[in-house]
């Protein structure tokens, strides 16, 4: 690895323990690293944008059209009602005539609820009630372990839960008697889904951190390889860096602790 | 510009004679080697249909397995099928190939192109031309393989004259159906003509390469359809749907009384309105990371613009940073009017909702800053909400805010229940703006909600009952939707 | 204000900041420093543990490395731990890589391994030590890296009948003829077993097109959230073993007494774990006692 | 026009979509392509008003020297360093001055901005004009890298993906690995027994947790495993298809809304 390499390498451990600062408090470092991760994503995401669809899906439809004739000779002029379309969005520059804007964002509206009504109909609705239709098995009702997944006693608690569940949402009858009942039972149900896929999730999360320290460790690693003949360029600055790193860190972490005892004798 | 359409389609003619020779070869049946091989039996009785409910241009091929397959001698390796194509085709996928390597000239993206291949001789034509000069050669090139592809039906007459067997894909032994999922595009080399005789043959080949063919399919025709039956399930649910939502939302108009039972977190929203005039300080309102085209995002909408006319009348301040630029415009349309229909239209600012980035964590982080430093009294977490759940709602509870939740993102559910202090589950986020607005109209549609679950629930039971018989599994099939 | 705080109310209204540093604390030393915790090992581990351990010398394994580099943090260990124990017990391995992305990293991760098979070690398992002297690790000799090839579902069918017949030549380009383990070795009849570690659907494959068909047993490595849907392959001794996720990992590197990544993550992963339900332990202490207390004031 | 116009767009491009759903025929598909086509790019115009936006809300702030006003600074330099790196790259070997061509430009868009809010505007104007000369000097006179809108070169630009490698990426990664924290404070927050519902969701969420616990006694391990595997099996597959089933329908019922124009509240009056 080369120095500038490991540079850049220094830069994002210490955009990383930056980020992490925000969970003591909000400081110079995390607003220096959100301020920048805005500007740079943003900067990022144009570019993507641009490179990846307005170039192909737009410009490139209309390349062979000359702009003194609006792209209208181009062979697939009819991509000219997009961009148009695009610019009536940027009348919003204007305070006079922003409501035209309103036509394209009209547009784009009626097209995602149309998308949706059949769609989520079909996947959300009609596939999830053909899946409650099953045959229960009725052979295997207790599997030989009540905690089977597959026995039929599962099968069957499946779906009284489900139905107790959209009982449970129910918005205009009251949740009393027996009604009241099943919506309770309904809404243990869920919470008891929910705390398992909570506590299920909590390992993912964790490996994130790890994640986190592994690089760190692999940039450590970096930093003190002078053995290793893979990296010709090594240099007693690579350590340097990192020591000047750690410094850094440290004492800001001691000048924390000194303000707090500060505050605290005050 | 005549000269150079001459000019190119002579060239073609010429690599199409050249290459024509080349697919003969590659075609080869090599009898001579396959002699001395075992055959194995062929696959029999290959039969086809029209794939049903789709654009077109696509077969379902099925076949028996032959015997030699998971039986007899088992030396099946694999099937590879083959379509016959006229010679029309062949030299039409000659001219898409050059408008290709003249899209590849104009794109500057030439590098990938192999040295001495066909593609390189016909770059080294092609790049002595201008830009305008290419365009024109592809324009009529492509208007050129248009025509052509009418022509294929035409074409496809000629069998067995005129054309050649082509490769179209293995299949793993013990497979007995193929659909053939042809190209509407007329540019794409795969493309299928629909309403013209297509010929089909499968060959089972064993591990040596030797190969015995089925009986040849054909003449057979794709089409596309008009009504994909498959989903007729679905037409009735909306249909049915729809007719609930329209007569309850009438009755309702007609003023009827329509009782709905409170939601802990819709009470809140006033409650937090309040608290927050109090205090002073702020209200944050996130729509989340979907786009204008998520429901959910929708339906954020209208809830902010019921916040937004309370904020107003109470003089509070509103922050809405998005991550979406559809959304945000959307966003300030809606605020700006809730602010015109409070009677405080100079009290909007323009930055009330701004955009921040479109970048999940990034977005995230500057939240996090905005939580931390305005130190809004109430944050309300609408819309579609990922991974970034818990880290808004932790941070928000840090910096001491109320909070109020509601997302259809079911993974995120949980996080928001554990970590906010009211959280509207799934549906009941789409019932919020009817609840906040009080609309009697709007109240209807929660009605006809109601109706359509207390349907499922009886078809599901019946259903379920049904299920357990044989004579039931009719009716349960009823209710399946195929893709 | 301060003052009336018991330990109680302590407990329960304790700054997260305090969870947190503990929680670092916690993760970053049980990160650096190493030491072992114990793995309940599971039967469907064991049992794949136990197959490849019962293996003579010069048994052949084919381990298929059906993922990329999305997955490498969970499938990876698997590789390393099952490899290194059978190179131990000088079984000899064909590798395949029949995903896209997989084979540069599957070539890296053979190399990582047969410079950890250098140094002598000792393994204590099954109650018996076992000691094995460092080897040289040889390409043609002690494995054969196949490489990728598309169409997964026809190249497991095709090593089936001959394994030349996909892959003339080796990932390295030498003919599979050319080398010295592959002489005698036709198709699925001359391995003892296949392990395929994967994080996506080249498993259905396997199991359909290779098990189905040729009859070897096959054993899964699975990502965390595949695993719950292979299980009912398991009852029906279509596979006859499966490790899944993280976990699953650190299980057979605990089976085998070699600790490597997996057990190095579990091990933040538990106590993390811990960390956390303490402090609920802690909160609800808090919350029950204060609650007492009030009660007993009211009265 | 400006109130009936947009609804009746809504209308018929709504209708539209949901019938098409029911036809498979490539015509129709040809429509729903284009119209998917048209939203795309109706969604990247859109993206130069979030730009806007975004450079507007921090120019304000460094008006008006709001708090933290000089980390605008960084965000501005952040967005405007990216957008030049994607669209330049490198032709020789050597970067040349393009180094200092970034720098100047970043010099130039520093006096701009205070060009507009100091009050002696010609001193940053003429400090504009001098970064500016510079720039364009060196934008014609050196080689050594090229400007390409039209060609994608700018992705593989090194000073491109090393901003993206090593400043966007850690900075986003460690955001996301927050939550290894947050997720242990959530649950030491909220997870009290107050009541019953409250107690499910703690009892659950510990036994998914305990589920490779090594330290208990007397089979406890493979019995927790067990009805964890349970929990997530059966409990909660049943909440997700009530929940699913619930949303389905909530999709559906507001979709209907908007398009018959009974819900209207999500389009601007003035």
């Amino acid at each position: 690895m080369e120095f500038s390499d490991f540079l850049w390498m220094t830069c994002g451990i210490f955009l990383t323990l930056a980020t992490f600062s925000f969970l003591y408090k909000d400081n110079p470092f995390y607003k220096f690293a959100e301020h920048l991760v805005v500007g740079v994503s943003a900067g990022f995401t144009i570019i993507v944008l641009w490179h990846g669809t307005l170039v192909p899906n737009l410009f490139q439809k209309l390349e062979d059209g000359n702009w003194f004739m609006l792209w209208l000779n181009s062979s697939e002029w009819w991509y000219v009602v997009p961009a148009v379309l695009g610019l009536l969005m940027w009348t919003r520059f204007s305070k006079k005539y922003s409501w035209v804007s309103r036509w394209p964002m009209g547009l784009y509206i009626g097209i995602s609820t149309g998308i949706a009504i059949p769609l989520e109909m079909s996947n959300r609705v009609n596939k999830q009630l053909y899946a409650m239709m099953v045959e229960i098995d009725w052979a295997n009702f207790f599997g030989g372990n009540i905690l089977s997944t597959t026995s039929g006693f599962a099968q069957l608690l499946i779906f009284l839960g489900t139905i107790a569940g959209l009982v449970y949402f129910f918005f205009s009858k009251e949740h009393k008697g027996v009604f009241g009942g099943v919506a309770t039972f309904g809404i243990w149900i869920l919470m008891i889904g929910f705390g398992a896929s909570f506590g299920y999730t909590v390992m993912a999360r964790v490996s994130l951190f790890i994640n986190r320290m592994q690089d760190t460790k692999a940039w450590g690693v970096e930093a003190f390889n002078a053995s290793d003949v893979a990296n010709p360029h090594y240099s007693s600055m690579y350590p340097i860096v990192f020591y000047l790193l750690v410094a850094f860190v440290v004492g800001y972490i001691i000048k924390e602790i000194m303000d707090h005892l500060k505050r605290k004798n005050a | 510009m005549k000269v150079k359409l001459l000019f190119a389609v002579i060239l073609l003619l010429l690599l199409s004679s050249l290459s024509f020779a080349q697919d003969d070869s590659a075609e080869i049946d090599t009898s001579a080697v396959v002699e001395e091989l075992v055959l194995p039996a062929p696959p029999g009785n290959l039969s086809g249909v029209d794939k049903p409910n789709d654009h077109g241009h696509s077969i379902d091929l099925s076949w028996e397995l032959s015997p030699d397959d998971g039986g007899g001698l088992n030396t099946v390796l694999q099937y590879d099928i083959y379509h016959w194509v006229p010679n029309l085709m062949l030299e039409l996928n000659l001219v898409r190939d050059s408008i290709s390597v003249i899209q590849k000239i104009i794109r500057k993206t030439t590098n990938g192109i192999i040295e001495g291949s066909q593609a390189d001789s016909m770059k080294k034509v092609f790049e002595k031309l201008s830009r305008s000069e290419l365009f024109d050669v592809r324009n009529s090139l492509t208007e050129y393989v248009k025509k052509g592809n009418k022509g294929l039906a035409e074409a496809c007459k000629s069998y067995p004259e005129g054309g050649a067997w082509l490769f179209l894909d293995k299949k793993p032994s013990g497979t007995s159906t193929f659909d053939h999922i042809g190209s509407k595009e007329f540019k794409s080399s795969g493309f299928v003509p629909d309403f013209a005789n297509l010929y089909y043959r499968v060959d089972a080949v064993t591990a040596d390469g030797a190969k015995a063919s089925s009986n040849i399919l054909g003449p057979i025709q794709s089409s596309g359809q008009w009504y994909n039956t498959f989903r007729t399930p679905v037409v009735f649910s909306v249909l049915l749907f729809t007719l609930l939502t329209v007569f309850f939302v009438q009755k309702a108009r007609k003023g009827a009384d329509l009782y709905v039972r409170p939601l802990g977190g819709i009470e809140a929203v006033d409650d937090a309105i309040g608290r927050a005039t109090e205090m002073g300080r702020p209200i944050l309102y996130v729509l989340g990371l979907g786009s204008a085209a998520d429901i959910a995002t929708i339906a954020s909408f209208t809830i902010l613009g019921r916040v937004a006319k309370k904020v107003a009348e109470y003089q509070t301040e509103l922050l809405v940073p998005t991550y979406d630029p559809i959304v945000m415009t959307v966003a300030q349309e809606v605020v700006k009017s809730a602010y015109l229909d409070a009677g405080r239209p100079d009290a909007y600012k323009e930055d009330t909702v701004h955009f921040v980035t479109q970048s999940q964590f990034a977005y995230v982080a500057a939240v996090n800053g905005i939580m931390l430093r305005e130190l809004p009294a109430t944050n309300i977490y609408m819309g579609k909400f990922f991974a970034e759940s818990l880290i808004l709602a932790e941070t928000g509870a840090l910096a001491g805010s109320i909070q109020i939740s509601g997302t259809d993102e079911i993974a995120q559910i949980p996080f928001f229940i554990v970590a906010c202090d009211y959280t509207l589950i799934g549906e009941e986020l789409y019932a919020a703006s009817a609840y906040l607005g009080k609309e009697p109209v709007l109240l209807g549609s929660l009605k006809a909600q109601d109706y359509a679950k207390a349907a499922i629930i009886v078809l599901a039971v019946i259903g379920v009952i049904l299920a357990q018989f044989d004579f039931g599994t009719e009716f349960v099939n009823l209710f399946e939707v195929v893709n | 204000m301060t003052e009336h705080k018991n330990i109680f109310d302590k407990m329960m209204t304790l700054d997260r900041r305090w969870v947190f540093l503990f929680l670092i604390i916690v993760c970053v030393a049980t990160y650096v420093v190493d030491f072992e915790i114990p793995i309940n090992t599971e039967p469907e581990v064991e049992s794949i543990f136990n197959f490849l351990d019962s293996l003579p010398e010069n048994d052949i394994v084919l381990i298929a490395i059906d993922y990329d580099p999305n997955n490498l943090a969970e499938l990876h260990p698997m590789t390393y731990a099952v490899v290194e124990h059978l190179w131990r017990k000088k079984v000899k391995i064909i590798f395949t890589s029949l995903s896209q992305l997989g084979p540069a990293m599957a070539d890296q991760a053979i190399r990582d391994i047969s410079d950890s098979l250098k140094v002598d070690k000792t393994y204590n398992y099954n109650g018996v030590e076992h000691n094995f002297k460092g080897r040289e690790i040889v390409n043609g000799v002690d494995y054969t890296f196949l490489g990728f090839k598309p169409y997964y579902a026809l190249i497991i069918l095709g090593m089936g009948q001959d394994f030349r017949l996909n892959f003339p030549s080796d990932y390295y380009g030498t003919p599979l003829d050319d080398l010295p383990m592959m002489q005698g070795v036709i198709n699925y009849d001359q391995v003892a077993c296949v392990v395929d570690l994967s994080g996506g659907n080249i498993t259905d494959a396997w199991i359909s097109y290779g098990q189905g068909r040729f009859n070897f047993p096959l054993m899964l490595g699975l990502t965390g959230v595949m695993v719950s849907q292979y299980y009912p392959f398991l009852g029906s001794g279509q596979v006859s073993g499966i490790m899944g996720g993280l976990l699953g990992a650190a299980q057979y590197e605990e089976l085998a007494d070699n600790p490597g990544r997996a057990k190095d993550g579990m091990r933040v992963q538990l106590y993390a774990h811990y960390v956390i339900i303490l402090f609920i332990i802690l909160g609800n202490i808090g919350y029950f006692m204060t609650r007492r207390n009030r009660l007993k004031g009211g009265n | 026009m400006k109130r009936q116009l947009p609804f009746l767009l809504v209308f018929i491009f709504g209708a539209f979509m949901t019938i098409q759903y029911y036809i498979p025929h490539e015509s129709s598909e040809f429509v729903y392509t284009f119209l998917l086509d048209w939203t795309m790019i109706i969604g990247i115009f859109a993206l130069a008003l979030g730009i806007w936006s975004l450079y507007q809300v921090s120019v304000e702030k460094i008006k008006h020297k709001k708090e933290n006003w000089v980390y605008s600074y960084v965000t501005l330099f952040g967005l405007f360093i990216m957008v030049v790196l994607g669209f330049t790259f490198k032709v020789g070997d050597s970067w040349g001055l393009y180094s200092v061509f970034v720098i100047a430009l970043m010099a130039f868009l520093y006096c701009l901005i205070n060009a507009s809010i100091a009050k002696s505007k010609g001193l940053w104007f003429g400090l504009s004009g001098v970064a500016l000369v510079v720039l364009l000097g060196i934008a014609y006179f050196d080689d050594s890298w090229g400007v390409a809108f039209m060609t994608s070169e700018g992705l593989r630009n090194t000073m491109f993906t090393n901003f993206a490698d090593f400043v966007m990426t850690p900075i986003l990664a460690t955001m996301f690995a927050l939550l290894a924290f947050f997720i242990a404070s959530a649950a030491y927050r909220a997870f009290r027994a107050r009541n019953v519902l409250a107690s499910l969701l703690l009892v659950s969420a510990i036994i998914v947790m305990l589920r490779f616990n090594p330290y208990m006694p007397f089979g406890l391990p493979e019995l927790i495993a067990e009805l964890s595997n349970w929990l997530m099996n059966v409990p909660n597959l049943a909440a997700q298809r009530a929940i699913v089933i619930g949303i389905g329908l909530g999709i559906v019922a507001t979709s209907l809304k908007v398009i018959l124009g009974i819900e209207r509240g999500y389009m601007g009056k003035g």
